[in-house]
């Protein structure tokens, strides 16, 4: 079995307003130093048997046009054998 | 506790409450008489009640609740709650009360990740708590329903113990519509003043605008059970 | 290039600058140069681009639009006429009611959650900046075929970004419409109106005035949003190339937005402010030159004191900057610091940008230096004024001569049967609650009807119960056969649904969407719906408030329909006696009021069955349909009727479907002698409308319409004692009865788009 | 300046129906063999100046009750000096 990370976050010069919101609750509640902070989404995908090259090759496929939007969003992928 | 004829309930406005001059109708047609909470204001200005009500509270970003747990006025509310004051959370309400820990479990994306607005059956469990003293065991009743977030969760052993000991307060009936557990539409906690309820009985109030009655028996059991009370 | 000031402009006139790729024209390039004297700083570029774009200045349209200015009838109801963020009409009791409808087409095909959300956003600013509370929103809009792949890619999305934002609001929806053409395959119509209401004495206007007064911008703060997107999108087909842009996409923030509509209206309300304008499109562009040019007639703006999200955006940019939720004040600057205050409030960020001058010039400045210094008229008011070249498509005669008679039609009961088990499952005809679902409509405990009724109802005066009434109509199949009538159409079913609710009809909002304007045959059309419409609202006394065109909206040479989408909004003293849909009481009297002819034309049997479009649209006579809307208003306020239900799409059969899924009660009907089964079934004749009638109010009701030479027809009675389940049974189909049961109709009805769309609850 | 790195995952034993909902689109666009997909929240954020131990402990105070709901969520942290 093999287990992929996707991690998509919104394009820096995206307006995040969860990111935003978060930070102020984290300035609120006594953390002084925050100069950002932005919301992204992870997923944690797990696949039977070997990760193949086209297994992978799709994988990047779907994390860059359905995990993510590529209009507003940017993925990175990674491969954490288990 | 001033007097109960115009007992005075107090409907609390975060940054992003929708339903809370809903709320406040609802309190006046049941017969009470509503106060503006502010979420700002470490205060609950001697209310005898308190309504958390719907809405976005601060975007729901994060997690719904997970920010308006912390405004100031939530302070005083956990421990006034904890000191036996009735609270009713709605829909966005109850998430907060979950996330402030007065209720148990939590809300999460229905599970078909659609927002869903519809008029829901509901049956009504538990006559003994602060908010359902009005209804009787088994009513079946219609009220709007309306979120995003509205699966109720919690382990076993909570949900468990939520139905041994009679905290669920109703249940979904026909169409489970966001996936909760056991079609729990809502619970109480365990000493019976602090309700949540996923559906919006606020907007079930007059036949005008909302499809049935059916919600008003909430707004008027907080004010029979204060009179009890104080008896 | 950067930091191109005013002076550097003087004295470098032989500088190149990128004018086209802007949008801007040769000639309109130059007429820049003569208004200035000089070349234009890249800032001022920059602003004249955006803001002399299609979308800003209707340079195409303005000619046409002119008309609803001319035409207009003498209402006493207009507080405030078009030229403003939106046109105010009187309501009664003191109450003033703001609506206004914009398109979002482009921006929801690129992107469509966010597209439609900043939809809903932008139009809710435009209502709150005439000082009203907005109260309720609707969504007109128009996909490709339903199993369309790339309907399935915008269509969930845009569901989504409508109601995600518009319950985050707390607005509730109220209708709207959700029509399916292969011709909007690639050009989406997201269509957005809001409605607002206000005491008379708190109107606002976006003007300038007061010497001295401080210039205030608050809300979100600003980035890289949008732009150029309004020049570049709208002005432009969907190619992309040219220079490398900002993201063009716009995120909405409804949170945001929320408080600064709590903030707004608590500043306004407090009486602090002068003049206030949202920012849309253009920006800071538009808010200050427009502002500036309604008011005192000059501003001067420290534009560096914008608050940021961006550090790394040039002036130019933050001046055409699209970023959403943001308002713009005038205010004198005694007020300056309670204004403040109540923005802390609501924690929304507020700076002092500029002051109210009486130079004539908007002048901005950049740290110091002059990068812009302009007479705000001409950027604001004096764009371009096209005369496009237009004529009637050469393809007109023969499309109408194409008359769907010789099309195959049921014969028999069984056949009948078939066609309307098929009909009722069609996407435009089958059940929009997959849509509506995801729409709050509860929120603020004043609507009395919405989705699936005739028209969306909100109460305005807890007290009096006075209310209003909107409903957004076109049949675009119907505007492509003939755009003149088919205005005129659109006009009549948005007055006729507002009617059949108890409300009378008062004003009109339009969003005319078509396709390219540099298309002369595109041009035809969109002159003639203008000209339809204006002439039918001078004829039934409906002044045109405002509205929007969206242009552009093709794929190569394929133009959408002409969609001229029109918003009617009524009045009701009462919206206790509002007119629902669903009949209830066993006995009651089904009559059909108005005349059928053999109308299928354009219906949607030509289209759902055959794929027809073709022919001559029904014919339209506006006072017929004022008489009905007067049978109607009359009826409800007398309580003659207990139900009540337009005929449009899908004709008197669908309409009585609805009628009856609705009240979940059968009905024994009968086709009318003089009539064939078919066309009384599925004829798409205007101005019609089924109304249930108790008994005990027959004989008065009927001497009502005749009194008004008005046909009525009993085709039915309300019965749910026919069979073991809930029927619709007709008699007198050739002879026949033709028996349809409640739950098979429902099936129906309620699963095609869950089957295309996936299911969700119920 | 600092990067922290919260990541914020739904606790194994709780039903994550964003997941499965993830899980259903793999499948149906290609991917055979997904057996599961978890769907989670990441944030990303940046402290200003160096990351002394208080900060570190607010942030994992704030991971654990703000950032996420201990009822239902677990939480990572990691610093990515930046
Ligand atoms: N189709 C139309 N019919 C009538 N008025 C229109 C139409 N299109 C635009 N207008 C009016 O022209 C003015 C400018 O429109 P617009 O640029 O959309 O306003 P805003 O700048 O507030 O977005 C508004 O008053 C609007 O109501
Ligand atoms: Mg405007």
């Amino acid at each position: 079995m093999a287990r992929v990370v996707v991690d998509v976050r919104l394009k820096s010069e995206i307006l995040d307003p969860q990111g935003r919101a978060v930070q102020g609750s984290l300035v609120r509640l006594g953390l002084g130093k925050v100069s950002n902070v932005r919301q992204g989404k992870q997923f944690v995908i797990d696949i039977d048997g070997e990760l193949n090259d086209e297994t992978l090759k799709k994988l990047h496929e779907l994390a860059g046009n359905l995990l993510s939007n590529p209009v507003i969003e940017d993925y990175e992928l990674r491969v954490e054998n288990a | 506790m001033s007097e109960i004829s115009g007992a005075r309930i107090g409907v609390v406005t975060f940054p992003g409450s929708l339903d809370d001059r809903d709320a406040a109708r609802a309190v006046q047609i049941a017969g009470g008489t509503s106060v503006e909470l502010w979420h700002g204001d470490a205060n609950l200005h001697d209310v005898d009640a308190v309504i958390l009500p719907g809405g976005f509270s601060y975007g729901d970003y994060l997690r719904c609740g997970a920010i308006a747990r912390f405004a100031p006025v939530m302070e005083k509310l956990v421990v006034a709650a904890n000191g036996g004051l009735p609270v009713f959370g709605i829909c966005n309400g109850f998430q907060i009360l979950c996330e402030s820990h007065l209720l148990p479990g939590a809300l999460i994306r229905n599970d078909h990740q659609h927002f869903v607005c519809r008029d829901q059956k509901l049956r009504i469990e538990n006559n003994t708590s602060m908010w359902t003293k009005d209804f009787s065991v088994g009513q079946e009743i219609v009220v709007p329903l309306k979120n995003g977030e509205g699966g109720y969760i919690a382990d076993e052993k909570t949900l468990d113990a939520l139905e041994a000991e009679g905290r669920v307060i109703a249940r979904y009936l026909d169409v489970n519509p966001n996936g909760s557990r056991r079609d729990i539409a809502g619970i109480s906690n365990e000493r019976g003043n602090v309700v949540g309820l996923m559906p919006h009985p606020e907007h079930a109030v007059d036949a005008l605008t909302g499809p049935t009655t059916d919600g008003l028996p909430f707004f008027t059991s907080v004010l029979s059970s204060l009179l009890a009370g104080v008896k | 290039m950067s930091m191109d000031t005013v002076k550097n402009a003087s004295e470098t006139p032989e500088v190149k600058q990128p004018y086209l790729d802007l949008g801007v024209k040769d000639d309109e390039y130059a007429r820049i140069r003569e208004i200035l004297g000089r070349r234009p700083t890249n800032s001022e570029l920059a602003m004249y681009s955006v803001m002399w774009s299609e979308h800003c200045s209707y340079k195409s349209s303005k000619v046409h639009l002119k008309q609803f200015g001319e035409k207009k009838p003498k209402s006493d109801a207009m507080l405030v006429g078009i030229g403003e963020n939106a046109g105010v009409v009187d309501i009664g009791d003191g109450w003033a009611v703001t609506f206004k409808v914009e398109s979002h087409n482009h921006p929801s095909f690129v992107e469509p959650y966010q597209g439609a959300a900043t939809g809903v956003g932008g139009i809710v600013r435009d209502i709150l900046s005439m000082g009203a509370r907005p109260v309720a929103v609707m969504d007109p809009l128009r996909f490709g075929p339903a199993d369309a792949k790339d309907t399935a890619r915008v269509l969930p999305g845009i569901i989504a970004g409508v109601g995600g934002y518009g319950n985050c609001l707390g607005l509730p929806n109220i209708g709207g419409e959700v029509v399916f053409d292969p011709t909007y395959l690639g050009n989406p119509l997201v269509n957005a109106l809001c409605v607002g209401t206000m005491r008379h004495e708190d109107i606002h206007l976006a003007k300038a005035s007061g010497l001295g007064n401080r210039v205030i911008l608050f809300g979100a703060a600003t980035g890289g949003d949008g732009i150029g997107g309004v020049s570049v999108l709208a002005s432009e087909t969907f190619e992309d190339g040219g220079p490398a842009k900002r993201p063009s996409v716009q995120v909405g923030d409804p949170f945001m937005e929320k408080l600064l509509i709590e903030c707004t209206l608590e500043v306004l309300h407090a009486g602090l402010v002068e003049g206030i304008q949202d920012l849309g499109g253009a920006g800071i562009s538009c808010a200050t030159s427009e502002l500036a040019s309604n008011g005192t007639g000059g501003m001067h703006v420290w534009l560096d004191r914008v608050p940021l999200r961006d550090h790394t955006l040039s002036p130019e940019e933050i001046l055409m900057s699209e970023s959403q939720e943001r308002m713009c004040a005038i205010v004198p600057p005694q007020n300056v610091e309670k204004f403040m205050e109540i923005c802390q409030k609501w924690d929304v960020v507020a700076t002092d940008i500029g002051e109210v001058t009486d130079t004539g010039r908007l002048v901005i400045e950049w740290h110091g230096e002059i990068i812009v210094d302009v007479p705000p008229r001409t950027v604001a008011h004096d764009g371009p004024v096209y005369e496009r070249p237009y004529h009637r498509p050469v393809w007109q005669d023969a499309l109408q001569a194409d008359s769907p008679s010789k099309l195959a039609r049921p014969k028999t009961v069984s056949e009948l049967r078939e066609t309307i088990l098929k009909m009722t499952a069609a996407p435009n005809l089958a059940s929009k609650r997959w849509v509506t679902d995801q729409y709050d409509r509860y929120v603020l405990g004043n609507t009395v009807l919405s989705q699936p009724e005739d028209s969306g109802m909100v109460r305005v005066d807890e007290t009096t119960g006075r209310g209003v009434a909107v409903s957004t109509d076109c049949n675009g199949r119907f505007a492509k056969l003939d755009p003149y009538n088919g205005a005129k159409l659109a006009l009549a079913e948005a007055y006729r649904n507002v009617s059949v609710s108890g409300a009378v009809p008062l004003a009109v909002t339009n969003c005319l969407n078509f396709g390219s304007p540099e298309d002369p045959e595109v041009m035809w059309q969109f002159s003639e719906a203008v000209r339809g419409l204006a002439d039918g609202c001078l004829e039934m006394n409906t002044p045109v408030t405002g509205g929007n065109v969206s242009f552009y909206n093709q794929t190569g040479d394929v133009a959408i329909l002409p969609t001229p989408v029109v918003g009617v909004l009524g009045v009701i003293d009462d919206v206790e006696r509002r007119t629902a849909m669903a009949w209830r009481e066993d006995g009651d009297l089904i009559y059909l009021l108005g005349d059928t002819d053999d109308d299928l034309a354009g219906s949607e049997w030509a289209h759902e069955i055959h794929g027809h479009l073709g022919g001559l649209p029904p014919k339209i006579d506006l006072q017929k349909e004022m008489q009905l809307s007067q049978i109607l208003v009359a009826a409800s306020r007398d309580g003659l009727i207990n139900a009540a239900h337009d005929v449009s799409e899908g004709g008197v059969m669908q309409t009585l479907i609805e009628m009856a899924i609705r009240s979940g009660i059968g009905a024994r009907l009968w086709v009318p002698d003089n009539l064939d089964p078919f066309v009384f079934a599925y004829s798409e004749s205007a101005t019609r409308a089924v109304v249930v009638v108790p008994r005990s109010e027959e004989t008065r009701f009927i001497e009502m319409c005749n009194a008004r030479g008005f046909t009525n027809t009993r085709i039915g009675v309300v019965d749910s004692k026919l069979a073991d389940e809930q029927v619709l049974s007709i008699d007198n189909v050739w002879h026949e009865t033709l028996v349809l049961t409640l739950s098979e109709l429902s099936k129906k009805h309620f699963e095609t788009l869950p089957a295309i769309f996936g299911p969700t609850v119920g």
